[in-house]
This record gives C-alpha cells, structure tokens and sequence, in this order.
C-alpha cells in the first residue's frame, strides 16, 4: 500500500465529506435545526468542491493521479483494487458535481423549507454525491460501478422521498429498475472484459485494448456494446428511457441534480472514459448514432406535447443526451463533453427555474395553469430565459458552442447526420419556447385568489440561479472553437484522456451551417411567439399540434410504457405466477410428494394384508411354510 | 400279525381323525379325537413303546379330552354348529393339506436314512425312560412341573370374572 | 482444544439450560453464544497470527473400522465456524424478542443445532461427520415439530426430516464406499484426499454427494421442502436453517466433493452448474410470485444458494473464493431478511404482504435497516451482496456463459420482487392498524449490526478471502 | 409283566416309511382341519392332532434308531401340549365370554 501523502489523503477526503453529512444525518438530523442541517449538509459539499479545485490545480499536464488505497476484491488472480485515478477529465466531473451539487443543496435549504423529511432529504443528497463522485473518480470498472448503482440507489431514494405517495414510489421502483437492466447489460460487459483482460483498472485495459482486439475483433465490440447498453439504462437513451419522466416526481431539486445534470450523464462518462475501447468498435458506434439520434428526435417530439413543466424538461434532458450519445457516436467525444458541462449548467438552471416557479405556485405544475409569470418572479425570469436561449442555442451563450461544436463534428461525418441533428435543435427550440412563453409571457391563466398568491422565491433559492444563470451563459468560453479564434482550451485540455477529434471542417462551410441553424431557431421562435403570446388564446392553439399527424402517438409518448408493461412486466408476473400454480405446486412439489404418496400407497396394499383374520394368518402360516419346504426341497 | 395290527390301526387312526375334522357336531369330533388318540396309543404299542402308550392315554385320552369336554359342556354347545367357511376356502384348505402331504412325502422320500439299524429291546420300557429322564432330562423335568404351575396360574387368572370386569 | 470447545460450549450449555429451567435460559443462551463466538474469533486470530492449521483433538474411536474422533480447523472451516456462531447468536438475539412455549427446551435444542452443525464444519473424519450432519436434524426436527407455525405442521416436518434425511443416507453409502476402497477401512479425509479413483467410481460417489447436497441446500429441483419448513419454523431456526444448515451441504461440497472427484466434476461439473443457474432463475421467478413475505424470502435465500453451488462447479480458485465469500454473505443477509419478516410478523401476526402498508412512516430505524438488508440482497455495490455476486458472476462467465446468464438475470428480478415488497410493505399510506413501535433495545442492536456487517463486508472483505487463501490453494495446488 | 410281549421282529415288521406315512397324513389331515373349520375347538382339536402326529413320528424313529432320548422328547412335548391346551381353552372361555362366540372369523381386532 502506498504511503499517505497530501494527495492521497485529499482525494479520499473529497468524496468522503458528503457521505460523512450522510453519516451526520443519523447523529443530528433530528436534532438541530432546518437551517443548521441544511448549511451543514451544503457545508460539507462546497468543501468537497474546494478539495476538487485543488486537485484541479495538481493534476499534471500530461498524465493522472493515481491513488490506491487497498483491494476491495481478491481472489487469484482475480483483483478490484479500491482505488482512484484523478485525471482531467474525473476533476473536471469532480467539480462539475461538487459545484452544481453544492448549488442545488444551497437552493434546496429554501426548496424544501418546512418539509418533513427535510435532514434526510438533505441526507441522501449528500449520499447522492458521495457516489457519483465514487462513479467519477474510480480507476477501475467495478469501483465506477458501485458508484455507478450507488447513484441509482439515490435517485431511487429521491424519487421516492414523498413515500406517502403510492405513485411516486412506483416511479422511484419503476427508475430503479430499468437502471438495474442497463446495469445487467453493464455487468456482463464488466464480466467480459474481466474475462478477456483479466483486469479493471483502466489505464491497463487502455494498453491492452490493442492486443486484445488483434486477438478478436469481435470482443471488443461485444465489450462495448454491453457497456453502451448499461448507459442506455443510466443515461435515459431508448430503449431505456421511460424512467427519466416518471422520476420528475421527486422533489425539484432533485431532477436538477441527478436527473439532468449528474447522474443521467453518467453513460457520457462512461464512453467517454472508454474511449479507447470504443474507437476499436466502429459497429457499436453507429449503433450510439442510431440510438441517440432517434431518442434525440423520439424525446424532443414527446416534449413538444407534454403539459408539465418538469415532464417537458424531462424529455429535453432525454433528447439533449441523445444529442450527446449522437456526437460520442460520431467519435466527437471533447463535443459530447463540452455539451454534458453545458447541458449541466443551463438544465439544472432551467429545473431550478421550474422549481422556484412551483415554490411559487403552490406546487401547480401544470404550464397550462400558468402564464404571464415574467411580472411575479423577476428574477426567475431572467434567469430561465437565460437558461432557454442556451438551450435552444442561441450565440453567444454556452448552448451554442456546444450544439454547433456538435454539429459540426457531425457534419464531418455525414451532412445526413447534420440535418438531423439540427432538426432536433429546432424541436428543442419550439418546445422549449413554447415552455417560456407560456409560463412567463401572455396572459395569466390562474384564478385570481391564485394569482394573488404567488410569489418570488427567498434569496437563498435565487443566488444558485444567478450563479448557473452566469455559468450558462459563459460556459461557452471554456471551449471557444477556432473559428472564433478560441483556443479550445477544454479539448486540449482532456487531451491526455480523449484525442482530439480528427472531424474538422473547414471554416467556410462552418460558419453557413452555424448561420442556417441560428436562422431557423430564430425563425422557430418567432413562430411560437406568434402561436402563443400574440393569439393569446392558449391552450386552445395547441389544437394546432393536435391535429398534427401522430398527435395521439406523441401525446401517449409512443406508447412505450404500455408496451413494456403489456411485453414484459405483466408477462414477467404472469409467468411467475403461472410457475408458482403449475410447476411448483404441480409439478415439483407433486413429483416429491408423489415418493412420499407411492410409499403410503405400497405401505397401504401391505396392510391390507394384516387384515386381523385368524384364518387368513393361518392361510399365509401355512403357505409359507410350505414355500420353504418346497425351496428347500427343489434346492 | 404284527403287520396286520399296524395297519388298522392306521386306518383307524386316519378315518377317525378324518371325521374328527369334518363332523359338524364338535361333540362328535372331541369323540373321535379320541379313538385316534386311543390308536396312535396302539400305534406306540405296536412299537414297542409302552409307557409313551399309557402316558399318552392318560394325558390325552384323562385329561385332555375331558378339559374339552368340560369346555363344551362349559358353553353350552352339545349342538350343531352352522357355521361353516365357503365352499372354496375348504377346497382351498383341503389342497393346502395335500401339497403339504406332498411336499412332506417328497421331503422324506428324497432322505436318506439308516435303515438297517436294530430296534432297541427295551428303550421303550418305564425304568428306560424314567433312567434317562431323572438322569440326563432332570432339569427339563422340574421346569416341566413349573410350566404346569404357571399354566394353572395363568388359567386362574385368565377365568377370574371380578378381575375382568375392574 | 480450542475447536473442541466450539462444540462444548453450546453442547454443555445446552444442558445446563435443560437443567436450570426456564427463567435463566434466556440469559444463558446469549452468554453461551457470545462465548462460542469469543472462542472463534480468538481461534480466527490465532490463524491469522500463525496462519497454521488450528489443531484440535485426534482420538481414536472406533478402530477396527478406521474412524476417528479427529477435529481440527483450517481456514475454511473457520470461516464456516464464525458464519455458523455468529448465526446462531443472531437467532438467539432475535428469539429474545419473543414468548415461546418450554423456552428452556427450545434454546436447549437451537444450542444443540449450533453445537452439530459446529461438528460438521470441522470434522476430519467422514464417519464422524456424517454423524454430526445427521445429528444436526434431530434438534431441527423438533424445533420444527414443537414450535413450527402451519396448519399442517407434522406432515411439514416429516417432509422436511424424511427428505434431507433419505438424501443423506445416499452419502453415508458414498462416503462407505470411499471409505474401504483400498480394502482397509479409513475414513480419515487424508485417506480420502489421497485415493486415485477410476472415472466411473468418481461418477458415482459425485452423484450419491451430490444428491444429498442438493436437497440439503437446496437448489432446483430438489427444494420442495424448503419453503414450508422456511416458513413454517419460527424465525430464528429459519435463519438457522439457511444461514447455516444449507452452509453445511456448501460447505461439504468444497470440502468432500470438489477435491476428491474432480474427474466426475469435469464432465458433470457444468451440467450441475447449470442447474443450479438454472435455479437461480427459477427461486426469483417463484420469489417474485409469492404473497407470504417469509416464504418469499426462502426463495431468495434458495436463488442465492444456488449461485454458490454453481460457482464451486467452476472449480478454479477464483470460483471457490467467489463461492465462500458469498456464503458470508448469505448468512448475515438472509439472517437479516428473516428478522425483517420476523419484526413484521410481531406486528400484525401475519407475513401476508398485502396486509402491510405505509409503515415507514411510524418505524422510520426500521424501514432504513430493513432498506440495507434489501439492497444487500439485490446486491448493490459497497453491501456485502455485490463482493459475492460480482466475484461468483465473473468466475461464472469464464467458465459457462449460459448458467451465468440463467443466473444473472436474478439481478433484475431480484429488484423487482424486494422493491415491490418494499414497496408494498413500508410506503404508502398506513392502511390498517397495528402496532407500530420503532425498533427496540435488542432489536435495534441486532439490526444495526447485521446492516453493519453488512457495509463492513461490502467495503474490506479481502480478510475472508485471506482466512480461506490457504485452504482454497492447498486443494488446487497439492 | 414279560418283556417279550412284542418282540422285535414284530416291530421290525412295518417298514419305518410307513410310520413316517401315517404321521403325514396325520398332519395333513390336522392341517386340512385347523384351514378349513371356523370353530376353535376343532381347530384346537387339529393342532392335538399334529402333536400327535409328530410324537408318532419320534417315537418311530427312537425305535428303529435304538434311541431312548427321543421318547423323552415326546414325553416333554406331551407335557407342553397339556400346558397349551389348558391355557388355550382358558383364552377360549374368555373369547367366547366376550364376544359370545367360537367363531375364529368373527375375531377380526387382530390388527392395528
């Protein structure tokens, strides 16, 4: 083992500080005061986030901090270390999940005012960062793993925090399941590259991946379609999705957290991390395409009917990571990077926004029920404008770097792609419109006594806005392309861990793609301000959407929660069922029984010969005797 | 002659224990008990064997037959009994008897035996037997008296009514 | 003498409790275990410190036959030990907590199990093993018999006893048979390590051991009296049965099976694996289809076992350590299911999943120990569950990928049914009334320790793997 | 009394097989009696009846054998069979008080 140094010690401590304000929960949760809890629980947070700034500062330009700590599994030659490895692209997760983290748990302190559960609500998200930065800064498969599962456990935890409510622990039951069959998949690829490198730690399986894929192409294929597989699950991509919308039925801050910031970009990571892997796996890697192409377009077309404010966020996350998944699938991994950090800031910033306008309504989440909100929360306002031009990807905020470094990396590819891609762009620019406009714009659609009622949020929820609303609309800067005479310091940065991306596309043709795409979210947006604040007579304009072809396919989100339900979890109990009445009982257990009943039945024919008559027992004396005699004689 | 008595007291001794076996009136089969009882005595005389002769008349004949009789006339069933097993049990019974005649016919006939040995002159004779008994069978001799007394006890016992009746 | 005393203790004790009568049995009982579990862990200490076998005694017994009283423990055998003393003081601690009738006999008879099924995991002979693994169901039998809960609790019993007992009588012929194989009578497990066995003899001793292991475990489709006697016997000789009793056949089979026949085990080995996979699948299935919260747990506890048996049929070293480690595991997490079902049952008097509800929100202790004893079983990483899943499975698909799929799909199935349960159980509204007093004194020590344990195993666990190292490398590397 | 009232040649007369004949029959026939009768004192009657074949027998064979120990033999079986028969026909008067018959096949308690 080796000796403790400063660095191995800070590490240690980063992740270990939010899970001792889990531990915290059990030893004052009940006793001190909301307040204390609350600073307390954000306390140990930020300073997790400042150990993280500086690793940051010690990380070594061309390389990773590599800390062990002792084995976690042995056996053989069979070996998890219990290990991490702080590189530049885990510090950089590392203080995206600390700082965001340390933001919503600060936002939180106001969010959950007066709540019941309100030190154990603080308590599982402090456990929730202990294990995704566990998934972050793991050297090894199986260590990113039990960070990987850990974060489930506590969206589980989270989804379900109102456990009162039969609906929304069904959620919780619902997201930690179809996670669990992501995971599956994720197991076996664990399984399989333990098989065929006889290791987890990364940086060897990175030197090995070579030799290995000389040996058998196919293997690394397998490896990282499984991997690829697991993400689905964690990362919400079809066929997997289903969960991310149910799961808005945790508190708020909640979704901004885990289920949009942190936790869903977990399957980014992962690729990412694994990149190695899967630049050796050119199918895998149009499968990602396909993949997070129709969930991009699959999710931005159910989000254009959704009426909850949190559900139309929830698709929007779902179809930006499948805009992520596209660009990892196009190799463009520093894109797909640069937009989960963008993603990260103006998404947890929307969901913070749709928060503060629950708080101030009472808990109406229903955008019909609203409107002309701009006035009675100012400050929310600007800041999830903020957040909607990032996202529909307007210049200069983060959101158009992002999205254009995206679709220009696509565009190298296959200007197919690129239509596609920007076409999503504009589903994400009219639903998300459509969102603002009719929370903050128009006329208000709320009784009076309502109206009347709603107010801004406390300061202690609007200084994590104003701090998000900054990183959105800056974030971009961290990675200002060349043609803006950037010097892309994020990708240069991760270079040690993912190479550059080799798609780049001339200038020229660049700037006419950026051009088309800004015109026509511009035009999208001109559209929907027309359709829903000049004719004001929303929601009754939306009949426009329903006459859309596939309005009820869209409306019943491609009905694939009745079509998981009908193919597989009714079956699933079906046939445990149809197991329990007729292969137990009928079969094994009767098969069993039936030696027990067969010794009864032959036990029975035996009595019967011990009838109790005399004369029979003479009969059978006599028989016998003369049954010997005769052997004997014949012998 | 001696021949001649030999075999009628066999057939004697056959007949009547064949009828013992088939008359309906148990009265009637105690009686011919006792005429075979009377030719094997006969038959143990023939061979020579007189003091098993008198024994056996005096057990059987004095005091078997009348503990029977008694019993009879202690139920009460001078009469005929009706009860009789079916037809095919007594068929079944009768063959039963003659394979084992059979078998027990085959059995000896297969063995062999020295034949060619003298009779004993005197083996059959009271000082004979009462030498070998109070010599070599004494102890076998006293249990015998025990087991009688045991058996009288037992009897007792068995037929006391107020015993049965607690 | 110090293995000799894991067998006097609870032996002695168990008559001095027979003797003292009711009022001290209780105390006794817990001072008797705490002392078994003292002896083995002092004993697990001298091994690690010396890391040499812990000999215990070798008396001569019946000569002319070649058996003898012969005990000692290795690493192995200690880790089966510990599982088996630290079980059965958790069965004496969640006991407390109840009234039984004839309270002496019934602490004497689990003192008594503990002190058998002590007997099998170091006996180094086979007779005398044999002996203490039928001695093992006498006190079972009338645990079950005198304080078992069902409206058919003879016909229970008798199954429960004529099953295992008829398996068992097919290995007495084995072990028999191995026994003379050289002409003079040796039952020594040396003597038997050291035969050279034809393929065919191999074939049929593995079949005479493997039968009595299977029902003993049980896995399919040899189970069928498990789930009546898991949920008809009273809580704590539940956790008896399967954190310790199915150990017995576990362990057994790594330690009569694995080494001696490894012919057989080579082309037999995977078809049993597969089975065994198989049953995996089929106990989650049957899990997932149950009504009664004990019974469904039995199945969970049956689904386990059987992924141990199928990672000692891989018999590499990697296997065996997943397997071993995994039967830690599977004693303190079953224990801590059964004393959930347990806590449950002393509320409402029923185990009927649909009669709970909304109960959290009263017991609040209770519904987060009970949520880590469940995601132990599911096997969620840093709980005890996922070492020993993710070891088995990973051994598992070198060596056969269907029985790891069979197996693994449990995984997912496995978070249905408890989250379901779950679900059912302690969320929600309160929908019925009863009594709701969070846990207690003795049960919030006994519950924060196995949910301990369990954290504990999950986060270090190499040390089991060290406790057994030796061992494990002694029977693939002679 | 004279010793030679039957002499030797007399006993030597009849072939021992057919003694062991006439006793066979003898015990057939008491075998025939004690299947085919329903009444226990016939049936006693019968098992008398094998006694005394099979006391023929020895006698026969202690004669033609010159061997005295046989005829003690008979003499103690014929001690038991007055045992036996005196405690039989005690359980007889016992039947027949309880259940009122002699009939053996009304006697069907003899199973558990």
């Amino acid at each position: 083992m080796a000796s403790f140094d400063t660095t191995h010690i800070i590490s240690l401590l980063v992740p270990l500080l939010p899970l001792a304000g889990f531990f915290g929960y059990f030893l004052y949760g009940d006793k001190l005061s909301e307040s204390k809890v609350g600073t307390l629980a954000s306390g140990w947070v930020i300073l997790s986030f400042l150990l993280s700034l500086v690793l940051f500062g010690q990380i070594p330009v061309d390389g990773a901090i590599q800390v062990n700590y002792f084995n976690w599994m042995q056996a053989g030659s069979f070996t998890v270390p219990f290990a991490f490895q702080i590189d530049q692209l885990s510090v950089i997760m590392m203080m995206l999940v600390t700082g965001v983290g340390s933001l919503i748990h600060i936002y939180s302190i106001g969010y959950m005012h007066g709540d019941n559960g309100f030190s154990r609500f603080f308590a599982y998200l402090n456990l929730f960062i202990f294990f995704m930065l566990l998934l972050v800064m793991a050297n090894n498969y199986v260590l990113m793993f039990a960070g990987w599962e850990g974060v489930g456990l506590c969206s589980y935890l989270l989804i379900g925090f109102w456990y009162k409510n039969p609906e929304y622990s069904a959620a919780a039951n619902k997201a930690f399941i179809v996670n669990r069959i992501g995971d599956l998949f994720m197991l076996y690829g664990l399984y399989m590259i333990f098989k065929h490198f006889g290791t987890f730690v990364y940086s060897d399986i990175n030197g090995m991946a070579q030799s290995v894929f000389n040996a058998d192409t196919a293997i690394i294929g397998i490896i990282t379609l499984l991997l690829f597989a697991g993400a689905t699950g964690k990362s919400a991509q079809i066929p997997l999705h289903t969960w991310l919308p149910d799961a808005m039925a945790g508190p708020t801050p909640v979704s901004a957290l885990i289920h949009a910031a942190t936790m869903v970009t977990a399957g980014i990571y992962l690729i990412i991390r694994s990149n190695v892997l899967f630049a050796l796996a050119p199918l895998t890697n149009e499968i990602i395409v396909i993949i997070g192409l129709a969930t991009t377009l699959v999710a931005g077309m159910i989000a254009l009917k959704q009426n909850d404010i949190k559900k139309v966020l929830a698709y929007s996350t779902v179809s930006q990571l499948g805009l992520m998944f596209f660009a990892l699938g196009v190799g463009a991994y520093a894109a797909a990077f640069f937009h989960l950090l963008t993603h990260a800031f103006f998404k947890a910033l929307l969901f913070l926004g749709a928060g503060s306008v629950i708080h101030g309504m009472h808990g109406e989440q229903d955008i019909r029920k609203m409107g002309g909100l701009s006035g009675k929360m100012k400050y929310t306002h600007i800041t999830f404008l903020i957040a909607v031009i990032a996202i529909i990807a307007l210049p200069p905020l983060s959101g158009f770097f992002s999205k254009d470094y995206i679709l220009a990396s696509v565009f190298g590819k296959s200007p197919v792609l690129w239509f596609f891609g920007a076409l999503s762009g504009l589903l994400t620019a009219f639903y998300m419109m459509r969102l603002y406009l009719l929370v903050f714009k128009g006329k208000s659609r709320m009784p009076e006594a309502d109206a009347a009622k709603i107010h801004e949020s406390p300061s202690v929820m609007l200084m994590p806005l104003y701090v998000l609303a900054g990183l959105s609309a800056l974030g971009g800067f961290m990675n200002i392309p060349s043609i803006f005479g950037g010097s892309q310091w994020l990708e240069n940065f991760l270079k040690p861990v993912v190479s550059l991306s080799e798609l780049h596309i001339d200038h020229g043709t660049e700037w006419i793609l950026m051009g088309i795409s800004t015109v026509l979210v511009l035009g999208i947006v001109f559209w929907t301000y027309n359709m829903y604040v000049k004719k004001n007579d929303v929601p009754e304009s939306d009949a426009v959407l329903a006459t859309m072809p596939f309005a009820n396919f869209l409306n019943r989100k491609f009905y694939f929660d009745e079509f998981y339900d009908a193919v597989f979890s009714q079956p699933l109990l079906k046939f445990s069922t149809f197991i329990q009445k007729w292969i137990e009982t009928s079969i094994v257990d009767k098969v069993t029984d039936s030696f027990g009943m067969l010794s009864f039945f032959l036990s029975g024919q035996v009595r019967k010969l011990q009838n109790g008559h005399i004369s029979f027992y003479l009969f059978a004396m006599v028989l016998g005797i003369l049954g010997i005699l005769t052997i004997f004689i014949l012998l | 002659m001696a021949a001649a008595l030999f075999y009628a007291l066999s057939l004697i001794c056959i007949v009547s224990s064949l009828i013992m076996i088939f008359h309906k009136n148990t009265m009637y089969s105690v009686l011919f008990l006792l005429v075979t009882f009377f030719s094997v005595a006969g038959l143990y005389v023939t061979l020579n064997a007189q003091f098993l002769a008198i024994v056996h008349i005096i057990v059987y004949a004095g005091a078997i037959m009348v503990l029977f009789l008694y019993v009879i006339m202690f139920l009460n069933m001078s009469h005929i009994i009706n009860f009789q097993k079916s037809k095919a049990i007594k068929i079944a019974a009768t063959a039963t008897g003659l394979m084992f005649l059979l078998v027990i016919i085959a059995a000896l006939s297969s063995a062999t035996y020295n034949g060619n040995v003298t009779a004993g002159h005197e083996i059959g004779l009271a000082s004979t037997l009462g030498h070998i008994i109070f010599n070599e069978f004494l102890i076998p001799f006293e249990v015998s008296s025990i087991l009688f007394l045991s058996a009288m006890v037992g009897v007792v016992i068995f037929n006391k009514k107020d015993l049965i009746d607690e | 003498m110090g293995v000799l005393l894991t067998l006097l203790i609870p032996f002695i004790s168990a008559i001095l409790i027979l003797l003292a009568g009711k009022n001290t049995s209780q105390k006794l009982a817990v001072m008797s275990t705490a002392a078994s579990v003292v002896v083995t862990g002092i004993l697990t200490a001298m091994y690690f410190k010396d890391g040499a076998v812990i000999a215990g005694v070798d008396w001569p017994w019946v000569s002319s036959m070649g058996i003898r009283f012969h005990l000692e423990a290795d690493g192995v055998s200690l880790l089966l030990l510990l599982i088996s003393n630290v079980v059965a003081l958790i069965s004496i601690y969640v006991s407390l907590g109840d009234n039984y009738k004839n309270v002496h006999q019934y602490y004497a008879l689990i003192l008594m199990m503990q002190a058998f099924m002590n007997g099998v995991f170091v006996a180094q002979d086979l007779i005398l093993y044999y002996i203490f693994w039928e001695l093992v169901l006498i006190p079972a039998y009338f645990l079950l018999l005198g304080w078992g809960r069902h409206d058919k609790i003879r016909s229970v019993t008798l199954k429960f006893f004529l099953y295992t007992f008829l398996g068992s009588l097919l290995m007495l012929v084995g072990i028999i048979w191995l026994g003379s194989y050289n002409g003079t009578p040796d039952f020594s497990l040396n003597a038997i390590y050291g035969l050279s066995l034809t393929t065919n003899t191999q074939i049929a001793v593995f079949a005479a051991f493997m039968i009595a292991y299977a029902i003993k475990t049980p896995f399919f489709p040899f189970h069928s009296w498990m789930a009546d006697t898991y949920t008809a016997a009273p809580a704590p000789v539940t956790i008896l049965f399967s954190g310790v009793m199915s150990k017995m056949a576990l362990y057994s089979i790594f330690r009569f099976v694995l080494p001696v026949v490894p012919d057989a085990i080579a082309t037999y080995g995977p078809f049993v694996m597969q089975l065994a996979a198989f049953s995996v699948l089929y106990a989650s299935l049957m899990a997932l289809a149950q009504k009664d919260i004990k019974r469904m747990f039995a199945y969970v506890s049956m689904a386990h076992v059987g992924l141990i048996v199928a990672a000692l049929m891989i018999n590499n070293i990697e296997g065996v350590h997943g397997a071993l480690m995994f039967m830690a595991v599977h004693a303190i997490v079953t224990s801590g299911l059964f004393f959930t079902a347990q806590i449950l049952f002393r509320m409402k008097g029923t185990h009927d999943i649909y009669s709970f509800g909304g109960i959290r929100q009263y017991m609040p202790v209770f519904a987060g120990l009970y949520m880590v004893v469940l995601f132990a079983s599911i096997g969620l990483p840093l709980t005890n569950g996922f070492i020993g899943e993710f070891m088995i499975l990973t051994a598992l698909l070198k060596a056969n990928t269907l029985a790891m799929v069979l197996a693994s799909i449990s995984i997912v199935i496995g978070a249905v049914y408890m989250l379901l349960t779950y679900r059912k159980v302690m969320l929600g509204q309160d929908n019925t009334s009863g009594n709701f007093s969070d846990l207690q004194h003795n049960d919030k020590f006994l519950f924060l320790s196995i949910a301990f344990v369990i954290i504990f195993m999950g986060i270090y666990s190499t040390w089991i793997t060290q406790l057994c190292d030796n061992t494990v490398l002694n029977i693939f590397q002679p | 009394m004279n010793e030679t009232l039957i002499t030797p040649d007399l006993v030597m007369a009849v072939p021992l097989e057919h003694y062991i004949a006439v006793s066979a029959i003898l015990f057939s026939i008491g075998i025939i009696g004690v299947l085919m009768r329903r009444n226990l004192i016939v049936m006693f009657l019968s098992i008398e009846l094998m006694l005394n074949s099979v006391n023929l027998l020895a006698v026969a064979f202690s004669i033609y054998h010159n061997d005295s120990n046989a005829q003690a033999f008979v003499f103690f079986i014929m001690v038991v069979a007055a045992a036996e028969i005196a405690v039989g026909l005690a359980m007889l008067v016992m039947i027949y008080r309880n259940i009122r018959t002699i009939d053996i096949d009304a006697l069907k308690q003899l199973k558990w």
